[in-house]
């Protein structure tokens, strides 16, 4: 482990750029820290946080000068990884037959700056379902592959947020490149650095920089020890997938109904989602086709339809085909959790609901 | 493939400020390509000549506000094989459908000089009122593209990609910030249908609900929020009273919340 | 001719390539004129009405809704009446975004007119599709100039049609420089092909046919007027938008049951690119000046079939404008200044594609609208659109039925009126012998 | 990097024959028109079917999983994509995407009896089990055909069911919710021929397939004559877009109907089969 300054950032980030990659970090955008192309520190949301509730989110100033000082932004990494719109293969005619010619446009090389570790968990989880399942998404793949990961970890977890819960956090564990802790305090403001991959290792033997000493190691420690007992929201998941398989027909469903707006929000910011749908597109002659991926939602009616109607008409089924699939099926189907206790779909619901207060409401009242 | 006969279009106009057929004409890059593929043969804002019916795709811009028209659109009816209705006025009723909320009489009288003139219907109503309707292309204007897609969609014989979920889901897609959570800025997004790709949040404003209601939306909820983020019901009142305001869950919100004001 | 004596009704139902629907019905009678109707039958929409409970800031989106080929004047018109009343005043930048926002639809508009609805009777097309395969390259050219117009109006109002980007005080987000610099290219080229248009205008055939209009526009000390200035006419009109009222009035005509805007005492006037050229020659940019002189194209037209020069040279000066905007432009620091409520009427005046567009309104201290009073520039035209066919039709009586329904459509067309947007027209009873 | 195939693009397979079922329902024998081929199939299993510019949807094949070569079809013309299927000629070229998900037991019936229930268009997915139990009959004991259609016409592969009912090894029973014409067969619903049905129930497999609501009443009266839960098998349908666990449309509580189903053993999903809107 060692301590960089804060220009070490900047050397940090010309050694990647240097390696081809783009740098795609947090940066204040539309009064919010989203995830986009960076180019230098600078573009870093110095001194900026966010707040955050269910159904709401502020940026605000922070009174210090922190780089990492805030949570998550509105969408995940996904977005970069397993894209919102993807051209699958395109089609031309060819008399009664046609001919196929596959989407094989070069990917970016990517550094992402700033994952937390929630968000790994979640690359982790959407690499099971691409990635080491029976069949591989060859388009999540190379762009997969073609990442760089500078984690950052969280020292101030957010009003939604509950990773400490669902064991994702605060701490990157493992799957990043580089990891980092801001440590910042009135007398100095430094990053300590641990390195997670060989490629890693490399980087950072360029980076100016120094040992860490067991002080900087123990202030870090206790920094992230401190943020595992300050999450904003709490999910006791012992027991959770039992609990959720023998609630099916719990009347509260109804009642999240009457606030559900099945808007699909939830589903969108989720760093684990990962459903899609697949429309047909035509030019006008009929002579070239195309099948374009999009990002779907089990809150749509579309989702479920089959010849006649859709299977889940109404917003109970919806809700709870999407809590259920998270915290219970998920594990039956990848082995693990489908939440990892980001907090965005608290977040960025327009009305609020509160995966984790439905989830305590069921466990406090159960029907069997 | 045998070669395809030209399918015959024509475009009808009821009571409508013309934007959605406009939107035909603004297709500038597909026009010429379009009149390949079909004959364009009655669209009166482009051209004076004129072929008989039967037609192929009749596209109906317009709703119903005239004892005439109520007729017309009867033969409109009779003389097309597929009938798509284009736009808010069409599927809705439009922004004229505010008068189904108040006397037409005292409206007329407050416009004109000479109301006993004004031959017009009490409502303004939409063409499904009045015929069957094979599709319902949505919008104040419709989305060109979407436009273009349905055309497409029926010339290749294939089911038209027009989403009935949220202006949300195509929200996110477009890597928006939610002006309703990072704002504080009502938007009607979670109750609209998708098709404008989330235009009016990706300009900084709520959604007003160009494209009508989604499918099993959910306007109570949402009013609900409006209130707790400060909003008056007269205000809730008028968020729903645009474009569709006639059309069913929008109307209801609506009158629910005149009648708390 | 056998015909001229015995009676004849010529009646054209759905006037075609005109935006909106009306009719136009003519008796003629021994060789004269009996009756003669411009009719305008788009059913009555009440926006006036119920615009009255809304509150000032929807304005600009429901009054869109009354046009969908210009709905930025509507926008415009209503967003300055509402300023006028909130005091507010603006400058610099986002006045400069607001004149590019109107080039965006001079540009559209114009040009949607010129090649495809007006260049065909010309050359004697049904329409720009038929007129496409002997003139292809003269139709590509004008819908690339019309997707470059619309493109302006897209980047910067959101939607070519129905706007909603502008806002009382501004506009809800400025786009990115970069999209309006990548926009510059294409003006460029859409700037020689302008050219192009004037030319290929100037050089059709027009009818030998000039009458002695009153001309109304805006008139701005500064610049060709768009959104700003005072009212002036070429026999001796100026006064403030504010006394619109006071000089202009709707009345009930003989001949006709329409509402007709007329100037108080003097009678019909004329509006829209005609007008605007002959009084405001001198703030076109020199270029579009220079264009018109060459082809010969210098104040007083008084032929309205040479509107289509008029609006190819229009063409022209917004395409220039809209360069010279981007390319000086600086970026506003808001998009949009502070409003405070408070009560008040306000008038706007725009010069809409097709001429001046007067709204009014009156709003409580809650910003709520008690009034609307809104006057399109097809209703003002509309006596002259009537009197200029009474003369006309006179003059070509000897014509074939077929042929001389062509020619009054074609007359109509000089205005380009806009019929959705005839807010208030009452329907017209037809009188029989 | 080595290059993945991508399990989203199909192989080009050539139309050699439109058979007419029914007014509504066809089958289609295709083969492969360049010299890749899908992997041999098993009873039960299904291809995505893609049309060109229309779209892509899941079909069980309906053929004899002893000559994979030729593909079979047999499908319902019921919206877009299965209508424009209708349309097309022997020489078209369509995709396919396949064979996914799970099969009928066959190897669990061997000793046993055999039942086989369809409903409508469910036959076509049970159909190569009807080929196999014919082809190896020796290995099984009783073998019965339970078969519902809607009206008489409604019918599938009657050269075929007609030929299976005139052996001496095997039963079959038709029965049609409408009578119509000169039907002179069972009328009334396929569960109600479950009873009648000469079959050990402690011994048998049951393999199912129509309808939700057939496949319910079907289970309960299995049930009813003694046949262990274990013993019955279901095939599911579920919108579907990819058919390899991507687009999550096919979820059914913890299953992808693409590959843990389409054919479950009914105790798997027994805790949500009566559930509402799952
Ligand atoms: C595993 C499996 C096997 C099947 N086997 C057969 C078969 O052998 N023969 C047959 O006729 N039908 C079969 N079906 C049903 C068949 O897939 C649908 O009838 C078909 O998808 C309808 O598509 P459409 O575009 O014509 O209908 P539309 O009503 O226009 O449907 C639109 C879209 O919804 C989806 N969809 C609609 N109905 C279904 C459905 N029942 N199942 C899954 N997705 C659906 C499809 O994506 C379809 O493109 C099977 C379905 C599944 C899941
Ligand atoms: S379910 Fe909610 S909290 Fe969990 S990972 Fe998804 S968005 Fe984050
Ligand atoms: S839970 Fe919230 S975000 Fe999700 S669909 Fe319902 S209202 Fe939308
Ligand atoms: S801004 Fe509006 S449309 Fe977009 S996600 Fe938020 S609520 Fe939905």
């Amino acid at each position: 482990m060692v301590i960089i300054e804060p220009q070490g950032l900047s050397a940090l980030f010309d050694a990647l750029k240097q390696k081809g990659y783009q740098l795609i970090g947090p940066r204040v955008v539309d009064q919010a820290i989203i995830y986009d192309e960076i180019g230098s520190p600078e573009d870093l949301p110095v001194g900026w946080t966010d707040e955050q509730d269910a159904g709401v989110y502020r940026l605000r100033k922070r009174e210090d000068a922190r780089y990492f000082g805030y949570v998550v932004g509105p969408q995940s990494w996904k977005k970069f990884l397993h894209l919102p719109i993807l051209k699958l293969w395109e089609a031309q005619r060819d008399g009664p037959s046609f001919e196929i010619i596959p989407n094989d446009e070069p990917v970016p090389k990517m550094a992402f700056i700033g994952v937390r570790s929630c968000e790994l968990q979640a690359i982790a989880i959407q690499d099971r379902i691409f990635l080491q399942g029976d069949f591989v998404d060859p388009h999540y793949r190379s762009r997969r592959e073609n990442i760089f990961i500078v984690a950052v970890n969280c020292t101030e977890p957010g009003g939604t947020c509950f990773c400490a819960s669902m064991d994702t956090g605060p701490r990157a564990q493992s799957g990043y490149d580089l990891a980092i802790t801001e440590l910042y305090d009135a007398e100095r403001h430094v990053f300590l650095v641990e390195a997670g991959s060989p490629a890693g290792e490399t980087l950072l033997e360029q980076l100016p920089h120094r040992p860490a000493t067991e002080a900087d190691i123990q202030q870090a420690h206790q920094l992230l020890e401190q943020a595992g007992k300050k999450m904003g929201r709490q999910l006791e998941t012992e027991g959770l997938k039992d609990l959720l398989y023998d609630n099916l027909e719990h009347p509260h469903w109804q009642k999240i109904a009457e606030r559900c707006l099945s808007c699909a929000n939830c589903t969108m910011v989720c760093p684990t989602c990962f459903c899609t749908t697949v429309e047909d597109v035509t030019d006008l002659t009929g002579e070239t086709a195309m099948r374009i991926r999009k990002w779907d939602s089990c809150f749509t009616s579309d989702f479920s339809y089959i010849h006649g109607g859709s299977i889940r008409a109404s917003t109970y089924s919806r809700y709870r085909q999407w809590m259920t699939h998270k915290l219970a099926s998920w594990h039956d189907q990848f082995g693990t959790s489908g939440c990892v206790g980001c907090g965005r779909c608290i977040t960025w619901c327009p009305v609020g609901i509160d995966i984790t207060e439905e989830a305590r409401f069921i466990r406090e009242n159960p029907v069997t | 493939m045998a070669e395809r006969k030209k399918p015959k279009l024509a475009v009808w106009k009821f009571a409508s400020c013309d934007g959605c057929q406009l939107s035909l004409l603004d297709c500038e890059d597909e026009l010429l390509a379009i009149s390949e593929q079909v004959e364009i043969a009655y669209f009166l804002e482009a051209s004076r000549a004129t072929v008989k019916g039967p037609y192929d795709i009749s596209l109906v811009e317009g709703s119903i506000t005239t004892p005439h028209d109520a007729e017309r659109i009867h033969q409109v009816r009779r003389a097309s094989r597929v009938l798509i209705t284009i736009g808010a006025c069409a599927t809705a009723g439009g922004i004229q459908a505010l008068r189904n909320f108040q006397d037409v009489r005292e409206f007329t009288s407050l416009v004109y000089a000479s109301p006993q003139y004004i031959e017009t219907l009490k409502k303004s109503t939409p063409i499904d009122e009045h015929v069957y309707v094979d599709f319902e292309l949505r919008g104040c204007p419709i989305n060109k593209y979407q436009l273009l897609e349905v055309l497409n969609a029926f010339l290749n014989g294939r089911k038209p990609n027009i989403p009935n979920y949220s202006v949300c889901v195509e929200c996110k897609r477009r890597g928006n910030v939610c002006v309703m959570v990072a704002h504080g800025t009502p938007c009607l997004g979670p109750v609209t249908q998708a098709g404008c790709d989330a235009l009016c949040p990706s300009y900084h404003r709520g959604c007003f609900g160009c494209y009508g209601p989604k499918e099993n939306p959910n306007p109570p909820a949402l009013s609900e929020r409006f209130t707790a983020m400060g909003w008056s019901d007269q205000e809730i009142v008028r968020a729903f009273r645009n474009f569709n305001a006639y059309a069913e869950p929008f109307r209801k919100e609506s009158e629910a919340h005149e009648a708390k004001s | 001719m056998k015909q001229n004596h015995k009676s004849q009704t010529i009646r054209v139902d759905y006037l075609a390539r005109v935006e909106g629907e009306g009719a136009l019905y003519i008796r003629i009678k021994d060789g004269r004129i009996n009756d003669l109707k411009f009719k305008i039958f788009e059913p009555p929409r009440f926006f006036e009405a119920f615009l009255r409970g809304r509150h000032f800031t929807e304005a600009p989106d429901i009054t869109a809704r009354i046009c969908g080929i210009c709905p930025v004047a509507y926008q415009m018109s209503s967003i300055h009446a509402m300023e006028k009343i909130l005091g507010i005043q603006i400058d610099g930048p986002l006045r400069e975004l607001r004149r590019l926002l109107y080039c965006g639809e001079w540009i559209e508009s114009h040009v949607l007119h010129v090649y495809m609805l007006h260049a065909p009777d010309f050359l004697g097309y049904q329409d720009s599709i038929q007129m496409a395969r002997d003139y292809p390259d003269v139709v590509k050219t004008g819908l690339r100039l019309k997707k470059i117009g619309n493109e302006i109006v897209r980047i910067l109002g959101g939607r070519e049609i129905h706007p909603i980007n502008v806002r009382v005080g501004g506009f809800y987000k400025i786009p990115d420089r970069k999209a309006f610099q990548e926009l510059l290219e294409d003006l460029k080229w859409a700037r020689d092909a302008a050219i192009g248009m004037v030319r290929f205008t100037a050089g059709l055939n027009f009818p030998d046919f000039e009458n002695d209009y009153e001309f109304v526009a805006l008139s701005h000390p500064e610049e060709y007027p768009f959104n700003e200035g005072r009212l002036v006419s070429n026999k001796g009109l100026d006064i403030a938008v504010e006394d619109y009222d006071a000089h202009f009035e709707e009345i009930h005509v003989e001949h006709s049951n329409a509402l007709h805007s007329v100037l108080k005492e003097r009678g019909a006037y004329f509006v829209g690119p005609l007008a605007r050229f002959n009084l405001n020659f001198d703030h076109l940019s020199p270029l579009a000046q220079e264009v018109a002189r060459e082809v010969g194209l210098v104040p007083e037209i008084r032929n309205p079939f040479k509107s289509i020069i008029v609006r190819s040279v229009e063409t022209l000066y917004a395409i220039d404008e809209a360069i010279r905007i981007i390319e000086s432009f600086d970026m506003p620091e808001q998009p949009a200044v502070d409003v405070t409520v408070r009560a008040g009427t306000g008038h706007g005046c725009t010069e809409a594609p097709r001429g001046i567009l007067y709204h009014r309104y009156t709003i409580d201290e809650a910003g709520i609208i008690q009034t609307a009073k809104i006057v399109p520039p097809t209703s003002q035209n509309q006596k002259t659109i009537e009197d200029d066919l009474y003369h006309y039709v006179s003059r070509h009586l000897d014509l074939p039925k077929e042929d001389l329904t062509w020619q009054c459509e074609q007359a109509i067309r000089n205005y380009d009126p806009c019929i959705s947007c005839a807010t208030h027209f009452l329907k017209l009873e037809i009188e029989r012998e | 990097m080595a290059a993945v195939p991508d399990p989203m693009i199909p192989i080009p397979y050539r139309i050699q024959t439109v058979q007419r079922e029914t007014d509504d329902t066809f089958t289609l024998t295709l083969t492969a028109a360049s010299s890749e081929q899908i992997a041999p199939f098993q009873a039960g299993q299904f291809n995505m079917l893609y049309i060109f510019g229309v779209g892509e949807v899941p079909i069980s094949i309906s053929g004899d999983p002893s000559t994979p070569e030729k593909l079979v079809h047999t499908t319902r013309a019921v919206g877009t994509v299965t209508q424009a299927m209708q349309k097309l000629k022997p020489g078209n070229v369509i995709g396919i995407r396949g064979p996914f998900g799970s099969h009928w037991p066959l190897e669990e019936a061997r000793g046993n009896d055999v039942v086989v229930i369809a409903g409508g268009i469910g036959l076509a997915p049970l159909r190569p089990v009807l080929y196999t139990l014919v082809k190896y009959r020796e290995r099984f004991g009783k073998v019965v055909l339970l078969y519902g259609s809607r009206t008489p016409e409604d019918i599938l592969f009657r050269r075929e069911l007609e030929k299976w009912r005139q052996r001496f090894d095997m039963e079959v029973y038709i029965t049609v919710d409408r009578a119509t014409g000169n039907w002179r067969g069972n009328v009334g619903v396929v569960t109600k021929l479950i009873p009648r049905a000469p079959f050990d129930p402690y011994s048998c497999v049951a393999m199912v397939c129509g309808p939700e609501i057939m496949m319910y009443y079907s289970v309960l009266s299995l049930r009813d004559q003694g046949v262990p839960t274990e013993s019955i098998y279901i095939s599911m349908e579920r919108n579907m877009k990819c058919a390899i666990g991507f687009c999550g449309h096919c979820q059914y509580g913890p299953a992808f109907i693409c590959k843990d189903g389409p054919v479950f053993r009914f105790d798997q999903v027994e805790h949500l089969f009566n559930k509402r809107e799952i």
